[in-house]
């Protein structure tokens, strides 16, 4: 039952890599493992299963909401008031594209900006497990294992090039 | 072995060595610092500020205060008669704001957003710079818009919103495309502005102290830089970076068509929308360019990011742009010219020979004739005073030809007995207020925020190496993920 | 007044003679004669939504157009024609229309003041008490001979009530003018009329039934005469047969604005319009074939052709149109009568008209009938009386000088020196409206009511083919502490006491108005009958007018018109220099309407100029003296100088330069004069507008004609020759028409 | 198969040969420029002076204006025949769709081009899009410029303000303003014509300018009865329209000379 959660720091990538494999080999499978890097890593790169994200579905979504919006506003407030301008019909189809076009991309991306927020839990203040150095382009890899283990994976870990081994605590950000 | 002999292979060796270290080194991928250093300097280049700083921004202070504040304010409670608008020209000055500001910002879009998506690596250093003037120019565009209004404190009205009239908008008109194509553009921008802002406010957080840590405390909304966090943020970047050039181009189409749907001579022209979208590029380019000369001059370390690669590669596009430029201007004008329209040749003679024939020419000078001169040459392009000071020039013709296209054609229509020319009145003053407010913001923004997208130069420094290939070293490029 | 009517028998009239139906009749707000009803029954005026017409006078001018004003609430909206009257028939011209500014005008008298001759506008009230005594007194303190009247143009209730009272008392008759009886010579044509035609009085020429009209510079279409009459003649003239449109060709040395409705303009120099009538009536009696009457016999048609500027194609062009014509017609006018030689010009053309035979017949020349209840016709004072009247101000002649209608200072030319005549006079009283020059410069000013707040009728001179007697009545209640000056002489009579109050037995004006009108009751070929003075005056009101049905013009006799040799001698031109000078009065402004704004922001309607005046000069002419548009001009004349801004004018002849009169005024109200100083509207000076050449919009052609004079003793305004200097100053000209699409301005030269 | 045009929003689809329901015809040859019309338009409508400067500086607010240009050089010089140009109530009225507030709409009951002052933001849109350029803006508040009212012990009092017609809103500055065929007298004789139950007339009344014109060279009638004045003039041989070519179906015919 893993009950402690150690923070080891590398300086690059491979050691990181070499790291996360030894863990795998030490039993502490990859959700109890997380990365947390200053410039984006592919998964790839470390050994870790690809990470799901949901922007893309919303900001797929946000499309659709946005063509619907669009054209109910061309095609559908005309009905609510309706008023003649100029000989021309109340709603006609070439400004029906531009504004369902419009409103497509707006509700996209403003879907997609949400997405970013809704999938990683921004804003979040709360105490997290970081550390200082990582904006400074170092590879933190915290992970969870028994408390009887912590001794022999700091070992493995320093042999492998880690900077540090320690147990991670979450301070205030 | 001869004298002379020595004399060529020495020389020989001279240039191959000189060769050997300056090329790579001029390259800002291929100089790398250890990311601590770059995070180091850009914190400096945002902390340090001259007492000459405070000077100019106190002065822009005044006069936003002045002529934007006091003069719209003036300006709304008098009526617009203090501006120069009358019969014919029932358009001025402000609408030539609205859309000089539109093309200011077009730059920060196409480079940031369409480099990206080319994955034009000298893009990293400034990408943001010019995402930053995306913002603050479009904020002063939709400012001329409302000053432009009669009854700007309905303003409202002209937003799709139940009301207690029961009125929507009237989607036939062009304002009204445009009006939600502005709005798009500003909001789509600013995410995108803010989304590759995060992990840099993070960085700041981590080392800043005070109230400039609980500022980027508050603004990084918690950042660590997880797997997860950067694959979301990535996807998302990734996605607008496609999603805002087809905006950004229908952005400037819409605003041409305000003036091409009209059925005036000159104005109807079906040329109008790609005419005008490189036409805002053409300026954006030169104010990047400009923005980019000043950063580099007058904030600190940043000569070590921004470097004459980048401004060889500016000068490059902005070459590629004039070139569009002018096969459109020539596109509009010579169509016009040649349909041979009683009203339409009266409204060409008025523009090359009338009053403000000076401002045609100085157009065509600046815009078609300097830039192609000048930019073929990579020392000038190297140099980066001089690509500013064409950046400028180019600056200047494109607002002529927005003063040309709106206030000088509008005194031309079918009903000659009505034909006055325009002249400008409080409007000057409101103008000196945008543009002193777009500087005033920039500067702010330059001891805010990050100017400088560390992470990206990092990321750009990663995957850069240089491959020894046979006798020399050929930078190669590896493709994260 | 024995018996009283009663508003409930108004309407009861009103509904029986039902002809205008839209019109209620009725005293109107101001009645005399209200009583009191319930409140369950409103009075008319004053439903909600519901508008009241009254029928009406027009007093901008003196013609005497009918007027319906609409009012609502008690406040008049909007001025209407009055369908009924037959010198407009329902129309109006634009200063008809912008009576009402002169009604709701900022810049009134609004109660009597001492003014003591000072600059400003007095602000002090006097009660009308002591105003009635002030006038009783003058009347009584003075020697009677020494007691003057002077009115404007209109010969209306006011004017009849004093002569009444000077004939009573044996006091000088009353001297009625106005700059625009002035500019229409009047006299001379009436003089002409009485030399050729044996009857004297205001020919009419019947434009709607001719079919080539040949105008000599009469300015008909603008404020000549009656303006409207003689557009819808015009109209008619071109329009009213579908099957022949009527020929206008117009002689004149500048384009004026009716000269720009002719088919054919024709440009002559100043002072020889009577040569060419001569020579085509030469030309038109050889075309008839027979003999040359002696009226043409003494002319020589190649001369008249070369002094005229004339080519001879042209005189027989035209006068081959007038000999093959059904009714030709001939009008003499504007600035061909203005001139030293102006009754001779006026004779040729009149005799030009026996020539071609239309003498009283339609499309002819009548002579104007007399108004009801007139005894003979009065024509307005000539210059020259005038001249005479103010060498009787100077020799101290005139102790006591009621002004009423007039403002001389302003209207008449500086060279008769009135303004220093004035200082003679002991004591001026002025009866204005507005405070206008010559009212700032009295000693007293009792204001009248506006025109369309007051009582009365007005005999309009000429116009229609009817005798017609225009009536007023209040449409409004009177907006300040004014009263109608009538009532002001009955009080004073009254208090005078003796022959005075013999003279005037009347209760109050609408008494005396009633009592004018009760020769008219019973008469049988009216546009209404009543059986008795209340009901005729009721409907007097209601119709807005009483006039004839039948035609009432009298045709006058051909006999000897053609017999009398007509000598076109050489016109005198006052003054060196080598410019002609022009006057002519702004068809939009005329001489009373500057302080309208409206009417000072209606372009001219050739020159589009608004709120100023300018000299017209050809550009050739311009370029010659190196002048352009808005180049402020010095013309000096030997009679004085003034400075105005140049307009390229096309169409005008070279050598003459025209200027329009009815700006430059130097009170008169904020409107009239050019800027508000601050105290004015900070209410310090709370009416009154600002005084002084400081303040002067546009400038007075009045100030540089000379004193002469034609034959039949009217100005010779045309009859000044006026030389230019440059000032350096530019003052731009506000005008309508644009500078680049109608004259190239800021486009290069084509080649 | 047929395509409803109208489907595909397609500009000219309703039907161009409407004459529209009010008609004016302005007849040339009998214009003496005499700026009555203008006058009349000004007293009726309330429409506001402006001034020396402004007038000059092209911002008059006549709702009727009177053109002429020049033909030829001294002494065959020739002024073109007065032209009072005013609001043509477009059938296809280009000002109507720039609106982005539907300030300008297109009365389907009239057939006229509408004004709503009270919706107007002032986008000057319609007025730059106007061929004949009839349209007039507020420019200020010209009602209440402090100079044209007099201090009555302290308080600024407007006399010219009691002409102010009830049946016209007085514009306020920032809104756009333009002929309106004097539609509060449409309104009245409809009122009146519907409490007797009963159609309008032709001739029962008629536009301010139309009964001012001393020389009767403006008519105003129902355009849709072909035996009224207005519609026999307007189909004589001398009858024009302004900017026909355009397609704005205008309502106004001009007689030329001749």
């Amino acid at each position: 039952m893993p009950d402690a959660t150690l923070l080891a720091v590398f300086e690059d990538i491979d050691p990181a890599a070499d790291a996360i494999e030894k863990l795998h080999e030490m039993g502490i499978t990859d959700e109890n493992i997380n990365v947390i890097s200053g410039v984006p890593i592919a998964h790839k790169m470390l050994g870790r299963p690809h990470p799901w994200t949901n922007v893309s579905r919303l900001s797929m979504g946000g499309a659709i909401a946005g063509f619907v919006f669009g054209i109910f506003l061309n095609f559908g407030t005309p009905y609510l008031y309706n008023v003649q301008v100029g000989g021309q019909y109340f709603t006609p189809i070439p400004p029906g594209l531009i504004i369902t076009f419009e409103m497509t991309m707006l509700f996209a991306m403003l879907a997609t900006f949400l997405g970013v927020f809704l999938d990683s839990y921004f804003p979040n203040y709360r105490p997290l497990e970081y550390v200082g150095e990582v904006s400074d382009g170092k590879i933190a890899v915290f992970f969870k294992c028994a408390q009887g283990e912590v001794k022999k994976i700091t070992d493995a870990l320093k042999k492998l090039g880690a900077e540090t081994v320690k147990p991670a605590e979450a301070q205030q950000l | 072995m001869t004298a002379t002999s020595k004399y060529f292979s020495g020389a020989q060796k001279a240039h191959d060595a000189h060769h050997e270290e300056e090329d790579p080194k001029q390259y800002l991928m291929y100089d790398p610092k250890p990311r601590g250093e770059m995070n180091a300097m850009v914190m400096e280049s945002m902390m340090t500020t001259s007492w000459k700083f405070w000077l100019v921004l106190g002065i822009l202070s005044f006069l936003v205060a002045t002529c934007f504040f006091y003069g719209w304010g003036y300006m709304i409670n008098e009526g617009l008669y203090v501006a120069g608008v009358m019969r014919p020209s029932y358009w001025g000055i402000f609408l030539v704001n609205t859309v000089f500001w539109i093309g200011i910002s077009h730059a920060g879009t196409f480079i940031s957003a369409i480099l990206r998506v080319f994955k034009a690596e000298f893009r990293r250093p400034f990408t943001r710079a010019a995402e930053l003037m995306t913002t603050f120019g479009l904020i002063q565009a939709g400012a001329s818009i409302f000053m432009h209004l009669g009854r700007v404190w309905l303003a409202y009205w002209l937003f799709p919103i139940p009301n207690a009239r029961q009125l929507w908008p009237n989607f036939h008109s062009p304002l009204m495309w445009d009006l939600l194509a502005i709005t798009t553009y500003v909001l789509g921008s600013t995410m995108y502005l803010f989304l590759p802002l995060i992990p840099d406010l993070a960085m700041a957080r981590d080392r800043s102290t005070g109230w400039r840590k609980v500022f980027y405390r508050i603004l990084a909304l918690g950042f660590r830089g997880t797997e997860g966090e950067w694959r979301h943020l990535t996807t998302a970047m990734n996605f607008f970076a496609f999603a805002i050039i087809p905006v950004m181009f229908s952005v400037h189409t819409i605003v041409s068509w305000d003036f091409a749907m009209a059925m005036r001579p000159g104005w109807s022209s079906t040329v109008f929308g790609p005419y005008f979208v490189l036409g805002a590029l053409h300026s954006g380019m030169g104010a990047v360019a400009v923005v980019l000369f000043i950063m580099r001059t007058t904030m600190k370390h940043m000569d070590y990011f921004i470097r004459k690669e980048h401004f060889n590669a500016l000068g490059k596009l902005m070459l590629i742009v004039t070139f569009a430029y002018s096969y459109f201007f020539f596109n509009d004008y010579i169509v016009q010219w040649y349909g041979g329209d009683k009203w339409t040749d009266t409204l060409l003679h008025w523009l090359e020979e009338g009053p403000m024939a000076w401002m045609f020419y100085q157009l065509v000078l600046f815009n078609i004739v300097i830039p192609p001169l000048m930019l073929w040459s990579k020392k000038i392009r190297e140099t980066p005073w001089l690509l500013a000071a064409i950046g400028l020039l180019i600056n200047v013709g494109m607002y002529w030809e927005r003063y040309l296209i709106i206030p000088v054609m509008l005194t031309i229509n079918r009903m000659p007995f009505t034909w006055k020319l325009y002249q400008p009145g409080i409007e000057i003053f409101l103008t000196v207020g945008t543009f002193s407010m777009f500087l005033l913001f920039y500067m702010i923004a330059s001891r805010l925020i990050p100017l400088v997208p560390v992470w990206e130069v990092q990321e750009g420094q990663m995957t850069h190496t240089l491959r020894k290939v046979g006798k020399t070293h050929v930078p190669t490029v590896s493709e994260f993920e | 007044m024995s018996q009283k009517i009663s508003r409930r028998d108004f309407l009861k009239l009103a509904t029986a003679g039902a002809a205008t139906t839209a019109v209620l009749t009725g005293c109107g707000p101001a009645s005399r004669y209200i009583t009191r009803e319930p409140y369950t029954k409103m009075p008319e005026y004053t439903y909600n939504g519901l508008s009241t017409y009254y029928a009406t006078t027009c007093r901008e001018c003196a013609a005497g157009c009918g007027l319906i004003v609409r009012t609502m609430q008690g406040r008049a909206i909007k001025v209407e024609g009055n369908a009924a009257n037959p010198i407009n028939l329902g129309k109006t011209c634009a200063r008809g229309q912008a009576t009402l500014q002169g009604l709701y005008n900022p810049d009134r008298v609004e109660f009597p003041v001492k003014q003591g001759r000072s600059s400003a506008l007095v602000n002090t009230p006097m009660n009308w008490e002591d105003a009635f005594q002030v006038v009783a007194d003058a009347l009584n303190n003075t020697n009677i001979s020494e007691i003057a009247f002077l009115m404007g143009t209109a010969s209306d209730h006011l004017f009849d009530m004093v002569s009444d009272l000077t004939n009573a008392v044996g006091a000088p008759a009353p001297v009625r003018f106005g700059a625009l009886s002035m500019f229409e010579s009047r006299a001379t044509l009436s003089k002409a009329a009485e030399n050729l035609l044996g009857s004297a009085g205001l020919p009419f020429f019947d434009l709607a039934n001719a079919d080539v009209v040949v105008s000599f510079s009469s300015n008909f279409l603008e404020t000549w005469l009656s303006p409207v009459a003689y557009t819808r003649g015009f109209s008619r003239m071109r329009r009213g047969n579908p099957k022949k449109r009527g020929y206008f060709i117009q002689f004149e040395s500048q384009m004026s604005q009716t000269a720009a409705k002719a088919d054919e303009w024709i440009p002559v120099l100043p002072g020889t319009e009577g040569l060419v009538a001569l020579a085509l009536g030469r030309l038109v009696a050889e075309a008839k074939g027979g003999s040359v009457p002696r009226a043409f016999s003494s002319v020589d048609v190649e001369e008249a052709s070369a002094k005229s500027g004339v080519s001879l194609e042209q005189l027989e062009h035209v006068a081959g149109l007038i000999a093959e014509a059904q009714s030709p017609l001939t009008i003499p006018g504007g600035q061909a009568l203005g001139q030293s030689n102006g009754l001779s010009t006026a004779e040729a053309v009149l005799a030009l008209n026996a020539l071609t035979d239309n003498l009283g017949k339609p499309g002819g020349v009548f002579i104007s009938p007399l108004s009801p209840n007139e005894d003979a016709y009065h024509r307005p004072a000539s210059a020259k009386e005038m001249s005479d009247f103010i060498a009787r101000m100077k020799s101290g002649g005139i102790k006591a000088l009621f002004i009423h209608g007039v403002n001389p200072v302003f209207e008449l030319p500086k060279s008769l020196g009135f303004a220093e005549a004035l200082a003679n006079v002991p004591l001026v009283i002025s009866f204005a409206t507005f405070p206008d020059e010559t009212a700032l410069t009295s000693d007293y000013i009792f204001p009248d009511h506006h025109g369309l707040e007051s009582w009365g009728y007005q005999r309009s001179a000429t116009g229609a083919m009817q005798s017609v007697l225009s009536g007023s009545q209040p449409v409004v209640s009177p907006m300040y502490d004014t009263r109608a000056t009538t009532d002001v002489l009955i009080e004073a009579a009254r208090l005078a006491g003796g022959k005075l109050a013999e003279a005037m037995p009347f209760t109050d004006e609408v008494d005396f108005i009633q009592n004018k009108l009760a020769s008219l009751v019973g008469h049988v070929d009216g546009s209404f009958i009543a059986p008795e003075i209340n009901t005729f005056s009721s409907y007097f009101q209601q119709h807005g007018g009483w006039w004839t049905t039948a035609v009432a013009s009298n045709a006058p006799s051909a006999a000897d018109a053609l017999s009398k040799g007509i000598e076109a001698e050489e016109a005198e031109f006052a003054g060196e220099g080598e410019f002609f000078f022009i006057p002519f009065v702004s068809p939009t402004l005329a001489e009373a309407g500057a302080n309208k704004p409206w009417l000072q922001e209606l372009p001219d309607p050739m020159t589009t100029v608004m709120w100023n005046s300018w000299v017209a000069m050809n550009p050739e002419t311009a370029h010659h003296h190196g002048l352009d548009n808005d180049d402020v001009v010095k013309l000096v004349s030997e009679a004085g100088e003034l400075e105005v801004a140049v307009y390229l004018y096309p169409a005008i002849h070279p050598d003459v330069l025209a200027m329009p009169f009815g700006q430059g005024h130097t009170a008169y109200g904020r409107f009239a004069t050019a800027q508000l100083p601050q105290e004015e509207f900070l209410g310090l000076v709370p009416y009154g507008g600002p005084v002084g050449d400081a303040f002067k919009r546009g400038a007075n052609p009045a100030d540089v004609l000379g004193a002469h004079f034609n034959e039949a003793g009217d100005l010779a305004f045309a009859g000044m020759k006026v030389k230019i200097e440059k000032t350096g100053r530019k003052q731009y000209l506000s005008r309508l028409e644009s500078r680049i699409g109608v004259y190239g301005e800021g486009f290069p030269e084509e080649p | 198969m047929t395509v409803d045009l109208n489907l595909v929003g397609a500009k000219g689809a309703i039907a161009e040969a409407a004459e529209g329901k009010w008609g004016m015809t302005i007849d040339q040859d009998i214009c003496t420029g005499c700026q009555a019309c203008v006058a009349a338009c000004a007293m009726e409508n309330n429409l506001s002076f402006v001034g020396e400067e402004d007038a000059g500086y092209g911002r008059t607010q006549h709702w009727i204006r009177i053109e002429r240009f020049w033909e030829g050089e001294y002494p065959e010089v020739k002024a073109t025949p007065f032209q009072p140009m005013l609001c043509q109530q477009c059938g296809h009225a280009p000002c109507e769709p720039v609106c982005p507030v539907f300030a300008t709409p297109h009365s389907p009951a009239e057939d006229l081009n509408l004004q709503v002052y009270n919706r107007c933001v002032g986008t000057r849109y319609c007025a730059n899009n106007c061929p004949y350029q009839v349209r007039s803006f507020n420019w200020r508040d010209y009602h209440t410029i402090p100079e044209r009212g007099n201090m009555v012990n302290g308080t600024l009092v407007f006399p010219l303000h009691n002409q102010l017609n009830p049946d016209v809103t007085v514009r306020r500055r920032g809104i756009m303003e333009k002929c309106t065929f004097c539609i509060q007298r449409i309104h009245k004789a409809q009122d009146q014509a519907k409490s007797e139950g009963r159609e309008v007339e032709d001739g029962e009344f008629t536009t301010a300018c139309a009964q001012a014109c001393p020389a009767t060279a403006i008519t105003f009638g129902r355009m849709d009865h072909p035996e009224s004045l207005v519609s026999q003039l307007a189909h004589q041989q001398r009858g024009v329209k302004h900017l026909e070519e355009l397609n704005t179906l205008p309502r106004v015919t001009y007689l030329k000379e001749g």
